[in-house]
């Protein structure tokens, strides 16, 4: 293995440039350093200037989603070695507005989240609580995959009909969505409807399933979207048979 | 945000049901009647034993079943295709159109052939 | 102090609060989308092409109804309609729509464990056994298609 | 700037509970959220092993409550534990209640595990990622309140104070680099830890202190700086933290020679599954320094980042590890490349927690009216000199919410709005920041540079053992790198997004809270759950059973007072693990 490898870097500084630019550091290449440890590097001890987003770097916060050699990937879980002898390519997520550098906008994000209404919704509004709803661990397996998402985005980035169709509720929104509509103790799953199966929701999805690959944390999205497209259609057949018989 | 949309949840249901049939039947047909027997490879039916299947009334049903969700399956598609694949966003109106018009037309068409 | 008394106008609730004013300098740089964007991956090219297999539906519907249309009108039409099927571009034609069906019928049943999710006493099926039933069943299907064809009714 | 009634500070789990607990105590109030990343980052997603409360029919709160008066080596407050182990299971309640996913027994009822210093199964868990469960569901419950307006990526500089009375913050929007007032009759601080004053740390890079200077630069004393919780079992080189959980369930400690070691330091005797209280099970004070005696007697393995011991799990078997311990095997395989099912973990001690900070009562109101702290920035004070396993994530939730509801009331009565005195205030920390910072590209030191110095001076001289020569050493190197940070440079010149920016503000706020605990730990002259002093071995009841308060002086140094500690039903003891 060499001891060095090349990582070229999107740079994008609004303030002087039109349009994104790439540039090039060479930084150590050790077996356990991963992509954000390079990116650290870079900004420690060659430029301080370059901007990104992490914290955890143990895969959980979900903040240093990037572009990678063209992949979506959480660079504190990619490791340099495998890119040997390089160079990588290291550019922000795909699909949203770059705000700088490596850091994309995700406001849109942000705005749809809270439409699916990712809350337990309970129309017995239960007071204060004394005991616990009963859930068995097979009711809890229903969405727990579903409850695995970090936000970190990879699969906005991954999904081409977010990219053409911005109004497209999206792979995380919509698993979350699922998350909560399988949970045996929420109760709002009609409510959610309203959102869901419509032709920006649901509906919009023409199941590329890049999202599930992109998806670090086995969330499955393209699934939970393609469960609830049938869910969706047999409610919809259901309304039209005369009442009392739904 | 639009509202529930039942169309959409009509369109896929049809859809899925067109992809299902199409995937279990078409394959065998195709290389039967597309590859296997005009290359000689089986000899193709006798005339007279297709004819006695062709104007069974249960496959005179099922194959015109067959031919209007296999286009519904297609229009779907292609719809989306052209709408996402080469953003022809504006063109919406037209491409729901040119497709589902297809499909009325082919699925006339083969009830005047099966029918006919 | 003027600033600051500019900026203290009242906000909506309930909306970040960078939607609000957004001073010059930010000036974010959005990427457009190519129109060939299914070329820039394996993934979504395979993607593009599975939904071009649909056109290759489409197309059988036409090829079967012209063989009907043959087998109802005797056995000279039914005649020329398989001659005609041997021309080379026809059979060519054939033999791609029949590589488009496979990959449509493949990744159908590949994918139809994703909608469904069905239980037996109780346990999830595992997605993969609902897979194999599916692709057991396109065999049995063709089996009884080929047996009525090739003369077995 | 923008004002509301009540602004939190900060957006993980002490934040948002505060706020939830803000608007349903008054539903009138209107709420702002400031955090500098967006809340589901915050580090209280990476708490794993679980949140402890009493539900189990045979555990008592008592038992809770003395468990971790005794953890703490009695330097918690007893009325303060007293609150917390009574309200800690109706919070945990209140999570089921918004969707937590809690694992559960085959009964569908909540279950609870074993937790190191607990001397029964009280721990709730959702597999291993307690934490990232608990804070993305009162993130996603936030969401329904209207009344709560976000500020994500919001960099707070500063607390606004007019006569002795805190009213709101000076922050940076991050997108914009705008500097902008954010203003409220109360504020609530929960900003989290400080562990990136260490070189090797389980924190995230977001735990940098700001809230403990923020404070302390306003006038509130810090609490019990000296006392820095190491976790024993860390992965080298990442410091990614391998959950207590793990021993819970039966994992085994390990030296070189495969032997039990904890069985030589008065934690028992090797039993193959696991006792409470006992061994792999002690309090993490006790199981690091025991690492430190076995360095010492060349009993650990070395590897090129550092030595370690070894954490075996391998008896436990795939289906125990993946269904209790899911994560630790994720984070093995990617970050080490070992599997845990077949392979021993290399695990050494790494920093992990705060338990002093923004001195507060028990309704985590500070001296500053109108000033309210919560979470890892507050010591309350539950955790004494040593915190134990999963007390943090109900503390956060138990204070957060009290804080909440302090604030809350403070807001709806406090009458003042802020005046004059508070925008000129504004206007000179834009000044500072714009003068002082964004225009300071002639310095020949990087920000960088002096940070890295700064925690292997952290590690040398207040790490597991201290002694007063390193802490004066210490003290000294810190003053230096105070100087040196004074010819620091930012070559970012960009108002968007300037992360280099950001960077020198977090360092500025380290050096203050590096300087306080090597201040307090000078002071306490006597050895005490994690602040042990090899110049002063065994505890000092008689002199030093007191809190140390850390207030900043008019010199810009620290002063370090005393306050008693709390005590109500158990009076000071020794602490007995393993028999
Ligand atoms: C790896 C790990 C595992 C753990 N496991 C457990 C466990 O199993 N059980 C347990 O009980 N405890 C555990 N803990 C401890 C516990 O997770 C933390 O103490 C707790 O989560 C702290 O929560 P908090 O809300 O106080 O702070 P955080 O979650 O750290 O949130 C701090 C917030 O403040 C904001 N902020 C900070 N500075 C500023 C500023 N200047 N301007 C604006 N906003 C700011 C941040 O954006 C963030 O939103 C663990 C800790 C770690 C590191
Ligand atoms: S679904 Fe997966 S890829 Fe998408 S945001 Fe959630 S964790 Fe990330
Ligand atoms: S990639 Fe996009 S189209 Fe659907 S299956 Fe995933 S959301
Ligand atoms: S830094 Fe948190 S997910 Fe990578």
């Amino acid at each position: 293995m060499p001891d060095t490898i090349t990582l070229q870097v999107a740079r994008y500084r609004p303030d002087t440039d039109a349009a994104p630019t790439m540039q090039e550091y060479v930084v150590p290449l050790r077996q356990e350093w991963a992509v954000l440890d390079g990116l650290n590097y870079i900004k420690d001890q060659l430029d301080g200037t370059l901007s990104f987003r992490w914290s955890c770097r143990m895969g959980i916060c979900g903040s240093c989603g990037m572009t990678v050699d063209g992949d979506p990937a959480l660079t504190c879980g990619t490791f340099l070695a495998d890119y040997a002898p390089g160079p990588v390519r290291v550019e922000p997520l795909a699909n949203f507005p770059v705000i700088r550098d490596l850091v994309v906008g995700i406001d849109d994000f942000m705005r749809k989240l809270p439409k699916v209404k990712p809350w337990l919704v309970r129309e017995d509004e239960p007071g204060v609580a004394d005991v616990e709803f009963l859930q068995t661990p097979p009711q809890l397996d229903e969405y727990q995959q579903y409850s695995m998402c970090i936000n970190c985005m990879l699969c906005y980035a991954a999904c081409p009909v977010y990219a053409i169709e911005p109004d497209f509720l999206g792979p995380a929104a919509i698993a979350l969505a699922q998350r909560y509509n399988l949970d045996s103790r929420d109760q709002g799953a009609h409510q959610r409807m309203d959102v869901l199966a419509t032709a920006e929701g649901v509906w919009a999805c023409t199941y590329v399933g890049e999202c599930t690959s992109a998806c670090p944390k086995g969330v499955d999205p393209a699934g939970a979207i393609q469960r609830y497209k049938l869910t969706a259609a047999t409610r919809t057949l259901r309304s039209f048979l005369p009442r009392g018989e739904r | 945000m639009a509202r529930r949309s039942s169309s959409e949840a009509i369109g896929w249901l049809l859809f899925s049901a067109g992809g299902m049939v199409s995937a279990l039947l078409v394959p065998v047909l195709l290389l039967l009647f597309g590859v296997v027997f005009p290359l000689g490879l089986l000899a193709p039916p006798e005339h007279a034993h297709l004819s006695a299947v062709l104007r069974h009334p249960f496959i005179r049903i099922a194959l015109f079943v067959l031919c209007m969700l296999s286009l519904l399956h297609w229009a779907h598609r292609f719809r989306y295709t052209l709408h996402d694949g080469l953003q022809l966003k504006q063109l919406n109106k037209l491409i729901n159109l040119l497709c589902y018009g297809g499909v009325v037309a082919g699925s006339s068409w083969a009830a005047f052939v099966l029918f006919g | 102090m003027s600033e600051l008394a500019r900026e203290s106008s009242m906000q909506r609730p309930h909306e970040a609060p960078t939607q609000r004013a957004v001073p010059a300098q930010v000036r974010p740089y959005r990427p457009r989308v190519s129109r060939f964007w299914w070329l820039r991956r394996r993934s979504y090219l395979l993607f593009v092409l599975r939904e071009l297999s649909s056109v290759f539906v489409a197309w059988f519907v036409v090829y079967l109804l012209l063989l009907v249309d043959a087998v109802y009108q005797g056995p000279d039409p039914y005649r020329r309609f398989l001659e005609w099927s041997g021309r080379p571009w026809v059979l060519v034609l054939n033999m791609v729509a029949l590589a488009f069906v496979l990959l449509h019928a493949i990744t159908w049943f590949n994918l139809a464990p994703k909608a469904m999710v069905l239980r037996m006493q109780g346990r999830r099926v595992p997605a993969r056994l609902v897979a194999a039933a599916h692709f057991a069943a396109w065999g049995v299907a063709s089996g009884v298609v080929a047996w009525i064809v090739l003369g077995g009714l | 700037m923008t004002s509301h009634d009540v602004v939190v500070v900060g957006g993980g789990g002490a934040g948002l509970r505060a706020a939830i607990a803000i608007v349903q105590a008054d539903p009138r109030l209107n709420v702002a959220i400031v955090s500098k990343v967006y809340p589901m980052r915050s580090h209280t997603v990476s708490a794993e092993g679980g949140a402890a409360a009493v539900i189990a029919a045979d555990d008592s709160l008592d038992e809770h409550a003395y468990d971790t008066v005794s953890g703490s080596d009695w330097l918690c407050d007893q009325d303060a534990v007293e609150a917390f182990v009574a309200e800690a299971p109706g919070e945990l309640l209140q999570l089921e209640h918004w969707g937590c996913p809690w694992s559960r027994m085959p009964d569908g009822e909540v279950a609870v595990r074993a937790f190191g210093g607990m001397k029964k199964m009280r721990t709730w868990f959702a597999a291993d990622k307690t934490g990232f469960h608990l804070l993305h569901t009162l993130f996603q419950t936030s969401l329904q309140y209207e009344q709560i307006t976000r500020y994500d990526e919001w960099y707070v500089t500063r607390l606004l104070v007019d006569e002795n009375r805190v009213y709101g913050v000076v922050a940076i929007e991050l997108a914009t680099g705008r500097i902008q007032a954010v203003t409220g009759r109360a504020v609530v601080l929960c900003t989290g830890g400080c562990g990136r004053v260490f070189p090797f740390t389980t924190n995230g890079n977001i735990k940098t202190g700001d809230g403990m200077a923020l404070a302390y630069r306003a006038g509130a004393p810090l609490k019990d700086m000296e006392f820095i919780q190491y976790h024993p079992t860390g992965l080298p080189f990442t410091g990614i933290l391998i959950t207590e959980a793990a021993r819970a369930e039966g994992g085994w400690l390990l030296n070189k020679d495969g032997y039990r070691y904890l069985q030589d330091y008065d934690l028992g005797t090797p039993s193959p599954t696991p006792v409470l209280r006992s061994m792999e099970l002690g309090p993490r004070d006790r199981v690091s320094q025991a690492f430190v005696h076995e360095q010492e007697k060349g009993r650990t393995v070395d590897t090129p980042y550092g030595p370690v011991v070894y954490l075996d799990l391998r008896h436990l078997g795939a289906k125990v590890i993946d269904t209790k311990l899911p994560f630790v095997r994720e984070l093995c395989l990617q970050y080490e490349r070992i599997d845990p099912v077949h392979e021993l973990i290399p695990v050494r001690p790494v920093q992990h927690y705060m338990m002093g900070g923004v001195h507060t009562d028990i309704d985590g109101a500070t001296g500053l009216p109108g000033l309210y702290a919560a979470g890892e920035v507050a010591c309350v004070s539950i955790n004494g000199a040593n915190r134990l396993g999963s007390n943090s994530l109900p503390e956060l939730l138990v204070f957060g919410r009290r804080a909440g509801i302090a604030a809350a009331e403070f807001a709806a009565t406090g009458n003042t709005d802020p005046g004059p005195a508070v925008r000129a205030q504004a206007a000179d920390e834009r000044r500072r920041l714009e003068r002082d910072l964004l225009a300071r590209r002639d310095g020949r030191e990087r920000i960088a540079d002096i940070r890295t110095e700064m925690q292997h001076t952290m590690e040398g001289s207040a790490g597991i053992y201290r002694d007063a020569a390193s802490l004066v050493k210490g003290a000294d190197k810190l003053r230096e790198l105070r100087e040196r940070f004074g010819k620091a440079t930012v070559e970012d010149a960009s108002r968007t997004f300037n992360t280099e920016l950001v960077a020198a503000l977090e360092l500025e706020f380290m050096l203050d809270v590096a300087e306080t605990m090597v201040a307090c730990a000078l002071c306490r002259q006597e050895s005490r759950g994690a602040h042990q002093r090899t110049d002063f071995r065994g505890r000092d009841d008689e002199r030093f059973l007191t809190h140390s308060l850390v207030f900043l002086d008019r010199a810009g140094s620290p002063r370090v007072e005393y306050l008693p500690v709390t005590i109500t039903r158990w009076p000071p003891a020794e602490r007995v693990y393993g028999r």
